[in-house]
């Protein structure tokens, strides 16, 4: 079995490690949806306000998942690490 | 497989077929994906900070302004553990500075393996951070006179926060470019 | 053992941990379930404002969960990997 | 050994992991299931209206736990990794 | 070792991974139950309402811990891997 | 080393994770005995009604950590998999 | 290495993976504590109620811890899995 | 290697394995050590019974980390395991 | 290779894994700390009684850590195993 | 593979692990700076108070942090397991 192989196989569960950075975002942003209706119910006149403020948090917060994916598509399609095999 | 009587022996006899170049590379793989899992604390925290900030734009109108700098400045604070893990994963995987190190090949790997579990740690600073800069948002919002007074707090404490994500930064950094254990060898 | 069975084989475990990221918008999003509920409970002629709101952010919510189905799925039926195999 | 049953292997323990998936959907929709008994309880006339939106946020949440299970009988039923090995 | 033992081995571990599930509901119903606990306390007279609430909510946030024992109960009861093996 | 072996090595740590499932319960009914003291020192004499509500909705949330047992028991004591070996 | 080996090295991992179904019971009970000392500060009449209703549901909650503690001394004491083997 | 070796290995990862559980004890001991403070800042007269009731709280909390800490200390020190090998 | 380099090894795991317990006092008395302060800010004349509580519920908090430490500690100072092979 | 090789290598992945410990502090602090923020807006003139009180309980959430990084530079600096080798 060849070194590829090994550096490949690892690269795939690097890939699948690297999406859970996910979680994050997803309980974050699901708060902001949770507050952001709670606030549109009490104050409608403020509604653009509280969307944008909402989304643009929600914004900062997706980040860190960005990182995971941007991680694991390096992984899969332009794996820096074969080329270091000797 | 008839030959497989040692289940031990067998996997770090079946991982020595390897060049410790791979051994090291596949390390970094699953490090750098490890390094990434600390993104879920900057998640979890902005999010609230996210989440308050729009309550607190909705009940104060007036201080929008105050309250989404206050959330950003908060948040950015949040997002520091979430900047280290991706440079460590960065750095395995463009700029490993244990490939090609002399040493036996599964001490180099799992050097890298143990400083992608260490970043782990920070998920912590990102949750805890992201709070802080919710509740400075929301309290901003309410009291914009004391502004001033709040972030400081705010930033004091996110600093106090940050600390065993710092200590995580450093054990990785020494397990990648000033490694102890290879001169234990 | 070939190569291709052992990058097939950690691709699937990977696929499987990809998926944990979906963890998080389950989280959010149930939590902007309950805020809206409570909402509508309190404000019922802002019915509609509110739950726009809370699919809007919960929308964003799932972007996470779905950059880990994206990778599994990749992982599963499109391999780059063993492309990369010598 | 066969190269089958390595992926074969594997797929099981990647089922098993997708399914994880589900801790959000079930921390979720126990929340919305909380708020919703809640808000009855202070507004009964209301009640239509909030059980409503409890349900149509806590399908909107289930979509993940939903992507774990498809993946995992993916793997399990209609493993296409098999059809990959040289 | 022949390669079914290696399959039904992973199929144990997975089966119990699959398991981890039930957390997710184990929190949020608990969630549930404290909330209708809380909401009974305060409504007496609603308590029919509350508590039907609370165990609609409960049997949705219950899905994606049955879809877990599904997936175990599969791997050991009706493995369809190994009828994959060659 | 047998078929056996391997596929009994698996199960008693399939059995270990599968009871992981328990966090979620114990969460959750704690969280349910917080809120039912709170609610029967401000309602006492709604207490019976306050602590039959408690202990049904625990009663539902113990089901996921009552399914990992069940699972881990089958795996110690009629493994099911042992029957499948060729 | 023998057979037995093998599968008393696995249970020594599933006993010890088994014990972390007890970090629920230490969450749960610990929000009771803390809502029981928050409700005898504010209804000290009531105490007796309040304790009584936090030590049922605390013991509710201890359930699961019970399971895994259960489950590990199975596998360390009386390990039916060495029957099994052939 | 000997069967003893191996049983012993695992004991050791079994060991800290257990230890986890105690990571319930600290978050729920730390949340009425929260409240408790809380509690005695609001009503100093009760400081008595608060403190009481916060400690009999967490004493029940405890006991799931103790049963973590039981089992490795066995895995340690009187490892049954040992004596069922062969 | 060795028993006792096997053993050693997996110590080193497990001293590893035990000190995991610590992050449950880091939220929990993180948490006290919160209440504290915003108790003492409420009524600073009841400083000393509040930080004295929060002082005495952390120190039952810390426990499980201390635990998790001692285990690590004896794993590498005075690892039992060892007098155990045979 | 030397045995110093294996105690070493585990060393390595131990210390990692040892580090996770740093979580806690991490959410539980930042909870501390949270409610100090927000007690310091409500009440500017117990300022030096609520931030002695935030900062004296934030060192104690330090603890089991600290504890983890002392046992990752042991295992770094200090290896006790390499003078047990025989
Ligand atoms: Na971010
Ligand atoms: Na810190
Ligand atoms: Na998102
Ligand atoms: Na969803
Ligand atoms: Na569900
Ligand atoms: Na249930
Ligand atoms: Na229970
Ligand atoms: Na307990
Ligand atoms: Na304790
Ligand atoms: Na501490």
């Amino acid at each position: 079995m060849s070194d590829q192989a090994l550096v490949l196989a690892a690269s795939a569960i690097g890939a699948g490690l690297a999406m859970i950075a996910g979680i994050g975002a997803g309980i974050g942003q699901g708060f902001a949806a949770g507050k952001g209706a709670e606030a549109v119910g009490k104050q409608p006149d403020a509604q653009g306000l509280i969307v944008r403020t909402m989304l643009l948090g929600a914004a900062v917060a997706e980040t860190t998942g960005i990182y995971g994916l941007v991680v694991a598509l390096i992984l899969l399609f332009a794996n820096p690490l074969l080329g270091l095999l000797g | 497989m008839e030959s497989l009587v040692n289940i031990i022996t067998f996997m770090l006899e079946w991982l020595q077929q390897f060049s410790a170049t791979a051994l090291v590379l596949a390390a970094s793989a699953i490090a750098a994906g490890l390094a990434m899992i600390a993104g879920i604390g900057p998640g979890v925290g902005q999010g609230f900070a996210a989440g308050k900030g729009a309550e607190a734009v909705g009940d104060y109108k007036e201080n929008n302004n105050n309250i989404t700098f206050v959330m950003l400045l908060g948040a950015a604070v949040a997002e520091t553990s979430g900047i280290f893990s991706l440079v460590v994963a960065l750095i395995v995987l463009y700029a490993n500075p244990l490939v090609g190190v002399e040493g036996t090949g599964i001490v180099l790997a799992a050097s890298v393996l143990g400083a992608g579990l260490a970043m782990i740690a920070g998920v912590g600073p990102g949750i805890g951070q992201g709070y802080a800069a919710g509740k400075g948002t929301e309290r901003v919002g309410q009291r914009p006179k004391y502004q001033g007074l709040v972030v400081k707090v705010m930033l004091l404490g996110q600093a106090v926060g940050q600390t065993t994500g710092i200590y995580a930064l450093v054990v990785a950094l020494i397990l990648l470019f000033a490694n102890p254990l290879l001169n234990l060898l």
